[in-house]
């Protein structure tokens, strides 16, 4: 009996670093993968996080960035395609204590899986959603996905796609998720920080990190991950902080009605004052949806960080609080209550 | 003064009396048999009901396809079916007659809603002159004409509710005639409908006025003279409840999780005819029960797989269309090799099918359903009581040996009712379970002596550890792609479901334990074959009787049971499944009984055919 | 062969009524049902639409709405839930010459079919779905479903509902349909002229209908469809016209920012001038995000009429067009051409 | 002067070679191994292929688990299977050497990369000494070390490549050697080299020369004395081309869109191992073949049923995840009878188990897998170039009696490829469809001398019908909830599948027509099977063969085919799935040999099997 007490390992005294994180298992995935750097931020970030090893849970469905559980050094589960979410809310409502991740692909989340998406969005139920989005297949070697642009050659689709890519920040918002973000998986420090903010947020957090397939889709995000050309690409969504990007910072954008509009700071017409102020806690979803279009426009940089966030009950809170709420109306039921509800007699 | 004039009425004792209620969608025919069903229970006798409806909510008012039908069948000593056919057939309108009347014994009892004969509700009908006018029928049955409409409208004119909802009354009228005619109180009636519409007094008072009226009505008209009694079964001394098989499901699933100490969490998604244990399982709160409303049955059966690695008691719900859904996900619970009950209550397939009807035609699914070699123990319940027992069967399985088990009910026990004595909640035993705690020698994928492996739930320090639906390695349950490792695994999981076997009671026999003929029944078939062997006995035919629950793996000694007799004959709602399985399994041949109508045995039916095999010959 | 000349139809010759458009099957509905009015909506609009009857098809899945096929006196499909716009898919990719319609319920299309819907709508595919949105599980007896309100007391929902409903214009949006717009089952000549609309409608035509089920859930609508009420919940979006409303048009809805307010008409302060003019092709999808967004604020009448609707090619168009362009290309395929490809050689 | 030197050397003749390419999941092995492949089908050998590859894309290099093989078997005979152990063993680093050595044939060759065998890349390999160096290792195989790397990069020093690839061209450089050593012709892999990578001539240049480096190295350096020259086969007359199963479903179905004169269309989602069929039939757009790359499985099949029902041949291709989740679609397509073929290409299981590798452990979900009594025909493909005729087959079966098939291949032949004699595309019949146009007498469930039902598709005038998932009224096709009519209409759907024995052709036995023994094989085992009779024919055994492609309904003479041998042996990649279907459907045991190991049968596991069934007796 004693050795059971000496064997458990009581996390209470361990600070973590993020070698703690990272399992016994060699990572599979080819040489060069993004994937690599998601996981590596992950671990890092983790032991900021605040929470007990043991009581993380990584699910994942099938793909290559599904493998992502195996190398985590904490509980894990690497299901079927396209079902993550819907064992992680099972998970999630039967255990409240846990905090519960999914790692998924823009096959696995948007194509097979997207109507348990949009129903966990919708339901607000406490996951965090990673989004390993390079948008093509992988684990099956090449074809294209919900989110490949128009036109795209893939193997099973040797003229061209001819469809129309999902816009994933539009369809969570769509679904009204309360935590909506996107990173980059070659800008590790930005996307440490949005990891740390899911982890803080309550609720669905959606978190979608573009992440480079060398083999399959290599250089999809190229422009906004090269040096040269990623500050021209990029403009990162900073609360309270107006829109600015470009290499000396000398782009700002502004709405002009609805439309977004870039202005050059570097006339002096233009005034950093006049420029989109981004707010993340913006009760109305309108500019979150707007931001969410810049992707569509030609000339727009691509945004990152934090689309919206907003906090209203998380549907575990609701199914827990429904049932102490009865329980202590009702009280507690036993077996014999159960069994003997109304309508019984006796026969002697 | 009312006993006075009871007296002056005949009062005739019945051993059984089958009643078919029948009437449109709209009357309430569900209701008024579940009410007569409570209340006979209450009396002490033994029942069996059959409730059968259409797909439609509520078709069109006179049609023949919105004709919804209630049996009940009951009696002053045991019995196991709603009855072959009713001795008393109420019929609200001439559809109703139209639908029911085939079934009904000839020289029964027919009471008509006359006021519904008019030519409108008649044409809908398809009838091209009045029934109640024909002289076969007149001269074939006792027909009792009773203008239940007007009587029941001119009872509560003076009620404020208005001229549809006193019309919506009228099954009450028949309800209170009913109970008359066979002797039965109505304070249950009326204590049900003060719970029931307590905040909408104007509507319990009328109802409550509709079934008096019609009581009265019996007792006051000329129309009858004679009154029935069917005493009070000698039951077996305890105290009982009258119970359907869906509603001993959530129960048997509630009490699975206070025995075993775990929180019991259902995912699914609403289909007919499972939809009941989902309605009853969201009212146990109390009772920490979590009930998820997925959005599919996909998410339905992945977010219990998803408690059930959490360490709840997981179960899902489901019918047919609903099973097909979830077939990958069962493998995933086979590969992972986590606790998990999938319930199927079969109605008529394929496809949509007769999505109101009972079948058993899921039983090949059940056990062969599956890509791969995916074994997953199969159990089926035989009676609406029954499926108590059952769900604890299911849990203890499922927890002894860490897989998934399929529960097998069907439309027709799930909805059909009999009088259960309650079990002391102290005799049912504890389901032990304990979850993996110790870090120390663990390993995910390392079995016990029942080739089970450790329970390891998130939360649980030290045993961190990834599972998945690649194939495990033997004991680590890394993912391993080792060809040996890959047999070596598929056979480990196939002798762990066959270890299951050990925990399985031998079949028994009911009467001669060899002989002549052995009928082996499944499921829901269980009440009309008893019945059926009963009455062959008692015209002297030597027939025994063996009902399977455990379908996979089969009781040891089945092949022996099989063998001691010359002829085993197999009544099943299908082309023959549990045939060919024997077949398959055991290599043994049997005689089918087959019948996919969308409706239970007759146990006649089986009857006629245990005489047919045993020819002249009374097997001795 | 000359008696099969005879019994055809030629439809050419012939000017449709309602009633050519209804089957010889009694319609099973509850008495009173909302799927009434739709029915005989969409048989009075058919007429006008000018198409053959033979060249229509109705494809549903399960539920009381998804009957619908039944009764129409075109070809039907009353397939299996959920998947009504996958099987309708098919057939318009492999049929582009019908005209094919979906009849489906909330549970159907947004329940168990919501993974089709978002696909179908971002693949522009051209569909006319017609959502009959009663907010309950009809058909299966009273569960609520994925548009039923927060807190709906149903049969599986005893204690009420912990689930946040979907907003199934803003789905649409977020999945990028081509045409979205809402009517209600007792508003006969709005329903038409929508019916109309989306017939006309090239790509996803999405058609939401409040529709009453009077046995599990009646009086849902009834603020929206009471005459009392009607004017004042209700808010008509037409092309090019102010967003007025009111029992006398004396409310004006205007855009303060992003941020719609109701202004009174009747206050000269407040000019006609000022008020939002609806613009259903507008290239931007915001201001059908906020209109879709009326439904959550207190307060702010209900849109019907069309939120939006742009052109953009098909799913259809795409794939029909790449078939008859590779095949200028290569010219049309051979049996001997397909069997003798590349790298055969020969044995004598 | 080349050309004097190469009769410097030895040239051995031999039958039959099997050789294995292995090395990194980068190092291009599957390119390799076909090229090896195509270049010596074209030679005119007969042959059989076994690719062999990891479930990840590219493991990190120099893993175990990264390791990436291909095995060709040649010969100048008729040959069936990819070789049981190969002769040759070609390992480009330690880790392709650890998982390969163990098949080798003792005293076989093994052609090592030995600028692999560093100590990073020993130590990844799990190797603790180097075993290169290995007496033992030494004594046992003919090894011959060939600084692969360093040969490559020292050719290629003047390519403008970067170094990086450069290296990747090594396989070329391999590849050249094999050509030298076996005598083929280097120019059909660099007419390929060419085609493939026309546009970029840096890189095809550098890997022509890799590959006639390779060559040349054979040529001139002393380490390879002798060249083996198997002849090419005498097959029958006829252009060839080398095909792989996919590829061939792929024709196939092609064929059978041009054959019925209907529009093919597929609705599918990417899955291991069927993924290919989707990828070679969207490059067939000029044939008017629509593809339909849907959002999962259960669209894939639905998008399919309705382009069935407007009138396309709609096939869907899956595999067994993918399989489940298509379950209920299916049984819609039993309820409203349209043609359609599933197409589903067995790997390891359960649940997403061993994705890339083979398997037949879908034989009971194809046959029983349904809820409801929904049958459904199954036929299976033996071969890669079987694949096309069964594709044929089932495209005939499914427009013949209007019913959804199941065709089974697998892994195995999926991607294994064999010289294939192209059929006249004339000898191919046509395949007599109609749609139905009259509108005289038409009802949708009228039933024609096969009991199949019209196929009348939207667009045409006069024939406005519905039809749907719901029981379906005789004749009318109308919803029906009719008890009768649910029991005629199933036994109804049964008989139509079970009329389609009608066509299934006599099973034909190979060698005696009766005796002591017959292996009765279905699927992919065809090859390995075929070689074990032949070997244990040839040491004097007698053994019959016999091989099923319909699985469901069987074909009629099977129960007399297999009563007339004393004994049965079936192998199966499963636990007994065929063994346990023929005992329930003709009640006749059978003898199983199973093996669940991902990988196919070795022919010797059969052969010995035979043997000691037969025992010493020779069956005389
Ligand atoms: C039911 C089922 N269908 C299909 C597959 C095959 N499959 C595995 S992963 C995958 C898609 C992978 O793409 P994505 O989710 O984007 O992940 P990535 O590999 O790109 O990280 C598919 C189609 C499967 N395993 N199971
Ligand atoms: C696979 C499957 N799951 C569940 C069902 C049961 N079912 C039939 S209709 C329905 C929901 C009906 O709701 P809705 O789509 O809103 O249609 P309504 O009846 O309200 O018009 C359900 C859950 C089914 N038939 N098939
Ligand atoms: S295939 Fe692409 S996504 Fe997958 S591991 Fe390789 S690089 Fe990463
Ligand atoms: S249940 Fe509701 S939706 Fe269904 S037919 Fe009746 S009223 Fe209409
Ligand atoms: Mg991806
Ligand atoms: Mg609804």
């Amino acid at each position: 009996m004693e050795t059971k007490v000496e064997t458990k390992i009581d996390t209470n005294e361990i600070k973590y670093t993020s070698k703690d994180f990272a399992s016994d298992q060699d990572v599979r995935w080819c040489p060069g993968c993004g994937d690599y750097s998601v996981l590596a931020q992950v671990q890092r970030t983790f032991p900021d996080i605040g929470i007990k090893k043991e009581n993380m849970v990584w699910i994942s469905g099938i793909g290559c960035s599904s493998r992502f559980p195996y190398y985590m050094n904490t509980y894990g589960f690497h299901t079927i395609h396209g079902r993550a979410t819907a064992i992680a809310t099972g998970l999630k409502l039967s255990r409240p204590d846990l905090s519960v991740w999914v790692a998924t692909g823009d096959g696995d989340l948007l194509s097979i899986g997207g109507n348990h998406f949009i129903h966990t969005c919708r339901k607000n139920v406490d996951l965090k959603l990673l989004l390993f989005n390079n948008k093509i297949y992988g684990l099956t070697k090449g074809q294209y996905s919900p989110t490949s642009e128009k036109g795209k050659v893939t193997k099973t689709s040797p003229y061209g796609s001819v469809d129309y890519p999902f816009n994933p920040p539009l369809l969570a918002l769509g679904s009204e998720a309360t935590f909506i973000a996107r990173s980059l998986d070659r800008d590790p420090k930005h996307l440490q920080e949005m990891i740390k903010r899911a982890a803080e947020h309550k609720g669905t957090a959606f978190l979608e990190i573009y992440q480079n397939c060398n083999i399959f889709n290599d250089g999809a995000f190229e422009p906004l991950t090269d040096k040269n050309t990623k500050a021209d690409n990029v403009v990162v969504m900073t609360h309270d902080k107006p829109l600015i990007f470009g290499k000396n910072n000398e782009k700002g954008i502004k709405l002009d009605g609805f439309r977004p509009v870039i202005v050059d700071l570097n006339d002096p017409n233009n005034s950093i004052n006049d420029l989109w102020i981004h707010d993340e806690f913006d009760s109305s979803p309108v500019r979150a949806s707007i931001l969410s279009h810049f992707t569509d426009m030609p000339g727009m940089p691509t945004p990152i960080g934090i689309f919206r966030q907003i906090t209203k009950p998380t549907y575990n809170e609701g199914l827990t609080s429904q049932i102490e709420h009865v329980t202590e109306k009702k009280g507690k039921g036993t077996l014999k209550s159960l069994l003997y509800s109304p309508g019984t007699w006796e026969v002697n | 003064m009312r006993e006075e004039k009871i007296l002056e009425k005949e009062l005739q004792n019945l051993k059984e009396v089958t009643i078919r209620f029948a009437g449109d969608s709209g009357d309430g025919m569900q209701l008024t048999g579940s009410q007569f069903s409570d209340t006979t229970a209450l009396f002490g006798n033994d029942l069996g009901t059959l409730p059968d409806y259409p797909a439609e909510i509520r078709a069109p008012a006179g049609t023949l396809y919105g004709v919804s039908g209630f049996q009940v069948h009951f009696s002053s000593a045991d019995i196991y079916t709603p009855g072959d056919t009713p001795d008393v057939l109420v019929a609200m309108n001439p559809a109703a007659l139209k639908i029911n009347i085939k079934d009904l014994k000839l020289g029964g009892t027919i009471i008509v809603n006359t006021d519904s004969f008019d030519s409108k509700n008649l044409g809908l009908a398809k009838y091209e002159s009045n029934p109640l006018e024909d002289e076969a029928l007149l001269s074939n049955y006792k027909v009792y004409p009773v203008a239940i409409t007007t009587l029941n409208a001119t009872a509560l004119k003076d009620s404020p509710l208005s001229n549809k909802d006193i019309n919506r009354c009228k099954n009450f009228f028949a309800l209170g005639l009913m109970y008359w005619i066979f002797n039965r109180p109505i304070e249950p009636t009326v204590k049900w409908i003060y719970e029931k519409f307590g905040k909408k007094q104007d509507i319990a008072e009328a109802n409550e006025k509709a079934l008096k009226t019609g009581y009265y009505y019996g007792e006051t008209t000329e129309t009858f003279t004679t009154r029935y009694s069917v005493e009070p079964a000698s039951l077996p001394k305890g105290v009982y409840r009258n119970i359907a098989g869906n509603e001993a499901i959530a129960l048997g699933f509630v009490a699975a999780s206070i025995k075993s100490g775990l929180p019991l969490f259902l995912g699914s998604y609403p289909i007919t005819p499972a939809t009941d244990i989902l309605q009853y399982l969201s009212s146990y709160k109390n009772f920490g029960v979590k009930t998820f409303q997925a959005e599919d049955e996909i998410a339905g059966i992945t977010s219990a797989i998803g408690a059930s690695y959490g360490g709840s008691l997981a179960i899902t719900t489901t019918s047919g269309p609903g099973m097909a859904l979830k077939t990958e996900a069962m493998g995933l619970a086979v590969m992972t090799e986590l606790p998990l009950v999938i319930i199927n209550i079969q109605r008529g397939g394929p496809s949509t099918g007769l999505p109101t009807k009972t079948e058993q035609a899921d039983l090949f699914q059940a056990i062969y359903g599956r890509n791969g070699e995916a074994p997953i123990p199969v159990i089926a319940a035989s009676t609406p009581s029954d499926c108590f027992f059952t769900a604890l069967e299911a849990a203890k399985i499922a927890l002894k040996y860490m897989t998934p088990v399929i529960l097998l009910s069907d439309g027709y026990i799930a909805n059909g009712s009999e009088p259960w004595r309650i079990p002391d909640p102290d005799s049912i035993p504890e389901i032990p379970v304990s979850y993996r705690t110790e870090a120390e020698g663990f390993f995910p994928y390392l079995r016990d002596e029942n080739l089970s492996r450790p329970w390891a739930v998130p939360g649980t320090p030290g045993l961190e550890h990834r599972i998945g639906g690649l194939e495990k390695a033997n004991i680590t349950g890394n993912v391993s792609y080792d060809p040996d490792n890959h047999e070596f695994m598929v056979r480990l999981r196939a002798a762990k479901v066959q270890k299951i076997q050990q925990d399985v009671p031998d079949l028994a026999i009911s009467h001669e334990q060899e002989g002549e003929l052995l009928v082996l029944g499944w499921g829901g078939t269980y009440g009309a074959i008893t019945e059926a062997v009963m009455k062959a006995r008692a015209e002297g035919h030597k027939v025994s009787q063996a009902h399977l629950k455990h379908l996979f793996p089969f009781p040891k000694n089945l092949s022996d049971v099989l063998n001691s007799f010359k002829n085993v004959l197999i009544p099943e709602l299908n082309l023959g499944q549990l045939a060919k399985v024997l077949r398959s399994e055991l290599l043994i041949d049997t005689i089918s009984l087959t019948k996919i109508k969308g409706l239970p045995f007759k146990s006649s039916e089986i009857q006629n055919k245990i005489v047919e095999i045993l020819g002249g010959n009374n097997g001795n």
